[in-house]
């Protein structure tokens, strides 16, 4: 096993080995919801799926990995402790994650085969006298310095913040070789380094950790200083390539971008472009134990009058530092208590998010200040593979999102009915369709109950979902109208389907839409068109009504080969809403805020 | 030496130590905490010296106020995680001059001082928490009641200063944000 | 049996001049206020030592460390009330940005 | 050997409710199941977070422990089987477990994670919901007693168990429970949906295996609690006394384990609301019935 613990396998950890293997906690990448999608059913398979990698001793990769989620895998399994091992349904190129320890189809029979495989992978090679260290672009980690009360300062080496005169703090961010086409340098922090599960990486010994670290670090250095010039805030016309001390006044340089535009980045801050933690939180943390005090003879010709005026007032110790001073352009929150704040990645892998859905929220205390949203963006590739034969394309679709390819498809057949020239009337598909819209629907609620810990809610979801989706419809219909109807009526659940107000339809909107789809559903995908002939030409239109608004597909047909094509999903609408639903709110309400909305981490942009 | 002694004896240096790392830590949160173990100390000395109720009722106390004390540290201070090493004093002569004098006035009186003869005989623990209810309920019951209408005219009175006044919370927010 | 109350005392006297250095130069609002806590909690221990040592059978001794509890909880409350107060209107809680209380 | 039988009892209890916690969250019910799970934990390595405050992150787990260990030395299993038998034991149950908060901030804090951290200070807004509602019961229960020891409040009970005589008390208790040990719906600081374990979600390996232990520990302790404050502890009939007080702590802790299952998550403020605005009146108002039926209907 690649990811075994290292040591010698004595008998009692023989012991310990089967135990791990009995009973592997998995960790679902990209989600448990998409497992959901794909039919599984992960408890019935004998495995127990954790919440966070730190539980976890299997890493389950339900269908093919999408080459954007490849580095935060990668983070998720570094997160994990060893013994550990991977389990690929259905997904062949994992890199930059070792190859796969199990390799199943990706169906309920594949996921209990590999159980019984992980079962002999363990206690055969849970322990072993050789293990090599994981490594990964993405897991190496560039130290810079900031100050932790002007987080636009950064250098790239140890000193005083320009600005303040503290200490700067050493904060990793991500290595060079993991952002592509990043320009700006703080961007790091919310980059790689934190698209992982956790805000930070893991490490499994100090070697590797000090590996790293002089690794990147030494190659970002060299690239950093080229760009940018260090000026003194007192006087302008003194430039330098290097940071130093102004000759001057003495003031220590400034590196020009933060010269700039002090006031720049603070406006700024709200978005995830600058990591806005100070201190507290993700990453300032006790680490006293190399520097000393702050030692004021240091940095003796730092001239405080250059805060302002104030600082000179008998009666205050020469050296403070003003806390007026230093956070009165910091954004300011909504209950007035200016409080430090982080930014914090809930995704790609949350638990409580779709899988591949990265949302990053900026904390003030646990109320949200701002939020940035990410999803995979697959939408594009399909402009990329035009022109495409019409197969192409529809296999394209199928896989395009685990969730709401029955959606596409079914635009797709629709979009060419009318291409043909022949009426599309919806309304004969609408019960296959109503069907495809229950299944979105039972997903959209097992992760609602998930996110709020309804665990009983979720199971039945699922289970339903099950049923649902390996065609025991019909006898299921009462069923799925008493849990419709409990959620509409349960005073418990109440406060999660009241909310108001947001875009797209209201969840009691939803659910009366499920209602009706529940009397309406047929137990059958829609109806595949006879495909046209191979030198038809024109232009069709399809609208299908998704449970979280309608989709449009809109297809320009020229000698059987589709020239051009236009989609619009609901989820791309919907996604510019984040920030204006989450702002002010408490976390967890944000969270199911966000989930309330359904979105298809396939269709949002990034 | 007793046990009694013994025990003091570590529990009141525990306190006095954890009472120096409030002080001398950059971290905020340890500075919190350390005085909460600081506090337990002194709640166990208690223990120790046969007062059950007021040791027990000490360690529970302290457990809360610090914690709170914690939070209020994290968000009121620049660096909570100590990071920056900040220098948060000032007049540190002058205060570690009135600090020893107190120390050493202190001590000078208690061991100067004749305190008679010290007693032996002590109430049994449930005896005491009883006997503790009556001084209460009956001589003390004025004393104890205006010290409850305290805490309460207290807690509202810092609820009243700490919260906003609404009409002006959102004019300054907007003044402030953008 | 009379070391016993003295090492009480002794530890009480350590507690306070901590807690009165602490108190007197650290510049921030709720530091200032952990030393007044340390102040009294030397407190505590000396009247909890007297009442042990020299009156157990007074119960008004420990009724007394009662009341000073009471204080160390409204001291607590008085000063998070005015630390949140000031920050809201300051955005500090430093003393050295108390100017216009210094006269 | 006085101690042994408590420590066999309490053991074997953890072990049957981490049975049963499996059985409501996981779906299957075995036996092996937790035997297993702790197994593999301590095959697992410990994790180690960049930049942690190492001395709370490993504190954090163990003070857990040490708390409810604490408080289950106060609770009696039978008239002569208690660890010890304090003439403050409702005082010192509420003591030790005040430090659970304090357990959870270490364990917040720590490991230099966004949500353990958050996870540890919604704990302490939830403290400031339910330490109120635990206290005031506990009161209204000594004063039935006329004492602070738990035993002395389970003989109070000979005539009629205090779930009859002060039920609204029992409820407030029961909620405060909930949320002292983080059970779902009130398990904010850990919240699987939203912080992917909060506190706990940095720990792995043997640390991970004692902050569960712990929280058991916890769990036994409040439903132990339960059992002696309004259950009448050991008194029923036929059964041996351990038995009984062991068979109501089990039931007890089996239904706060498996109540969360079918409740969503309750907001933090919400649950503060309620706390404040509807727990503190009514339990106030349970303190004043009790002291009224003392006086007037002496059962």
């Amino acid at each position: 096993m690649i990811g075994a613990r290292e040591g010698a396998f004595t008998a009692f950890r023989r012991v310990l080995a089967r135990a791990m293997g009995a009973q592997p906690r998995v960790i679902v990448v990209p989600g448990r919801d998409v497992a959901v999608a794909r039919g599984l059913d992960l408890i019935a398979a004998g495995l127990e799926p954790v919440a966070s990698p730190r539980h976890a001793n299997v890493l389950l990769i339900v269908g093919p990995l999408h080459p954007q989620l490849a580095d935060a895998a990668a983070t998720l399994y570094a997160q994990m402790p060893r013994p550990r091992a991977i389990v690929a349904l259905g997904a062949e190129n994992l890199t930059p994650l070792p190859p796969a320890d199990v390799v199943c189809a990706l169906s309920q029979e594949g996921l209990r085969e590999a159980t019984q495989a992980l079962q002999e992978r363990f206690a055969a090679g849970a322990f072993s006298e050789t293990v090599k260290d994981f490594d990964a672009p993405a897991l190496a980690v560039r130290v810079e310095y900031t100050c932790p009360m002007h987080p636009e300062v950064v250098s790239d080496e140890p000193g005083n913040c320009p600005k303040c005169g503290m200490t700067l703090v050493p904060k990793e961010a991500a290595a060079a070789g993991a952002h592509d086409g990043h320009g700006e340098k703080r961007e790091h922090g919310a980059n790689a380094a934190h698209a992982g599960h956790h805000g930070h990486g893991h490490q499994h010994g100090q070697k590797a950790h000090g590996g790293h670290q002089a690794h990147s670090g030494h190659e970002t250095h060299g690239q950093a200083s080229e760009a940018t010039t260090y000026t003194c805030p007192m006087h302008p016309e003194i430039v330098r390539n290097e940071p130093g001390q102004c000759p001057i006044c003495g003031m220590t340089l400034i590196s020009s971008d933060s010269a700039d535009s002090p006031g720049g980045h603070h406006g700024a801050h709200p978005e995830m472009g600058s990591d806005g933690s100070t201190g507290h939180g993700a990453h300032g943390k006790m680490d006293h134990s190399a520097r000393g005090k702050m030692d004021h003879s240091n940095h003796g010709g730092m001239d405080h009058s250059a805060h302002s005026a104030g600082t000179d007032v008998p009666g205050i110790e020469p050296n403070f530092m003003s806390m007026v001073e230093m956070t009165k352009d910091l954004p300011a929150s909504g209950d007035g208590l200016r409080m430090e704040w982080i930014d914090v990645p809930f995704g790609p892998f949350h638990p409580g998010l779709p899988g591949g859905l990265t949302l990053t929220l900026s904390l003030d205390g646990d109320t949200v200040a701002g939020a940035g949203l990410r999803g995979l963006a697959r939408a594009a590739e399909l402009q990329a593979m035009l022109p495409a034969t019409l197969d192409d394309l529809r296999g394209a679709l199928q896989g395009l999102s685990p969730h709401n390819a029955g959606f596409y498809v079914a635009l797709l057949d629709h979009a060419v009915l009318a291409a043909l020239g022949e009426t599309t009337d919806l309304t004969v598909e609408s019960a296959a369709i109503a069907r495809l819209r229950l299944l979105g629907d039972l997903r959209w609620i097992a992760g609602l109950a998930r996110l709020k810990g309804a665990i009983d809610l979720a199971a039945r979801a699922e289970g339903l979902h099950r049923s649902l989706q390996i065609g025991h419809g019909e006898e299921i219909r009462a069923q799925l109208a008493q849990l419709c109807a409990k959620l509409q009526r349960a005073p418990v659940f109440r406060p999660i389907f009241s909310a108001k107000g947001g875009p797209g339809p209201t969840p009691a909107e939803r659910l009366a839409r499920m209602a009706q789809d529940i009397a309406a559903f047929a137990d059958r995908a829609p109806a595949e068109t006879a495909a046209p002939a191979h030198d038809m030409t024109g232009t069709g239109e399809a609208v299908v009504e998704t449970g979280r608004g309608a989709a449009r597909l809109k297809l320009t047909i020229k000698a059987g080969l589709v020239t051009d094509l236009q989609l619009v999903t609901p989820s791309q609408a919907l996604a510019g809403h984040i920030a204006h639903i989450t702002m002010h709110k408490e976390l967890g309400e944000a969270l199911a805020a966000v989930c309330l909305l359904d979105l298809d981490p396939w269709e949002v942009a990034q | 030496m007793s046990a009694q002694l013994a025990f003091l004896a570590f529990f009141g240096a525990a306190a006095l130590w954890f009472a120096v790392v409030v002080f001398r830590t950059h971290s905020m949160v340890r500075s919190a905490l350390a005085l909460l173990f600081s506090q337990t100390a002194v709640g166990a000395m208690f223990l120790v010296m046969q007062a059950e109720f007021l040791g027990v009722l000490q360690i529970m106390m302290m457990a809360t106020e610090m914690s709170v004390m914690a939070i209020f540290m994290v968000m009121f201070m620049m660096d909570p995680g100590g990071l920056g090493a900040m220098e948060m004093t000032h007049q540190k002569k002058r205060s570690l001059w009135a600090g020893g004098l107190a120390l050493i006035a202190a001590l000078g009186v208690s061991w100067l001082g004749n305190w008679g003869p010290v007693a032996t005989q002590l109430a049994l623990p449930a005896r005491q928490t009883e006997l503790l209810g009556i001084e209460l309920l009956g001589r003390s019951m004025l004393i104890f009641e205006s010290a409850g209408l305290t805490i309460l005219t207290a807690m509202i009175a810092a609820t009243m200063v700490a919260i906003t006044p609404l009409e002006d919370e959102p004019k300054k927010e907007r003044h402030h944000g953008h | 049996m009379v070391i016993e109350l003295l090492l009480a005392l002794g530890i009480g006297a350590g507690l306070f001049g901590v807690g009165l250095y602490g108190a007197l130069s650290q510049t921030n609002l709720v530091m200032i206020m952990m030393g007044v806590e340390l102040m009294l909690a030397a407190a505590l221990v000396n009247l909890v030592a007297f009442w042990r040592y020299l009156h157990p059978e007074a119960m008004s001794g420990q009724m007394f460390v009662l009341i000073v509890m009471t204080v160390m909880a409204v001291e607590m409350a008085v000063g998070f009330g005015v630390a949140i107060a000031r920050f809201r209107s300051r955005g500090s809680v430093e003393m050295e940005e108390a100017r216009e209380l210094k006269g | 050997m006085s101690w042994l039988i408590p420590l066999i009892a309490l053991i074997g209890a953890i072990y049957l409710l981490a049975v049963i916690e499996g059985w409501s969250l996981g779906g299957a019910f075995s036996l092996a199941r937790p035997a297993r799970a702790a197994l593999a934990m301590i095959g697992q390595e410990s994790t180690k977070t960049r930049k942690s405050d190492a001395l709370f992150y490993q504190a954090g787990p163990v003070l857990l422990l040490v708390a409810g260990v604490l408080a289950v030395a106060v609770i009696p299993l039978a008239p002569d089987i208690i660890l010890a038998d304090m003439a403050t034991g409702a005082l010192f149950l509420n003591a030790a477990l005040a430090y659970v908060l304090v357990a959870l901030i270490m364990a917040g804090w720590g490991p230099n994670g966004a949500y353990a951290m958050i996870g540890g200070w919604r704990f302490l807004g939830q403290f400031l919901g339910y330490a109120m509602l635990i206290v005031m019961p506990i009161t209204a229960v000594a004063m039935r007693a006329e004492s602070l020891m738990t035993t002395q409040i389970v003989t109070s009970q000979a005539g009629l168990w205090n779930v009859f005589y002060q039920p609204l008390g029992f409820v407030l208790f029961m909620i405060a429970a909930q949320a002292l040990i983080f059970l779902p719906p009130l398990d904010l600081p850990v919240a699987p949906g939203e912080l992917a374990g909060g506190v706990e979600a940095e720990y792995s390996g043997p640390q991970l295996l004692v902050f569960r232990l712990a929280r058991f520990v916890i769990i036994l302790a409040l439903a132990g609690a339960a059992t002696t404050f309004y259950f009448g502890g050991w008194l029923g009939p036929v059964l041996p006394d351990w038995v009984w007080s062991g068979l109501k702590t089990m039931i007890i802790a089996a239904a706060m384990l498996s109540v969360g299952r079918f409740l969503p998550r309750l907001r933090e403020e919400r649950f503060l609301a309620l706390c404040w605005k509807l727990g503190i009146p009514l339990s106030l108002i349970n303190i004043l019935v009790v002291g009224v039926l003392v006086l007037v209907v002496p059962v």
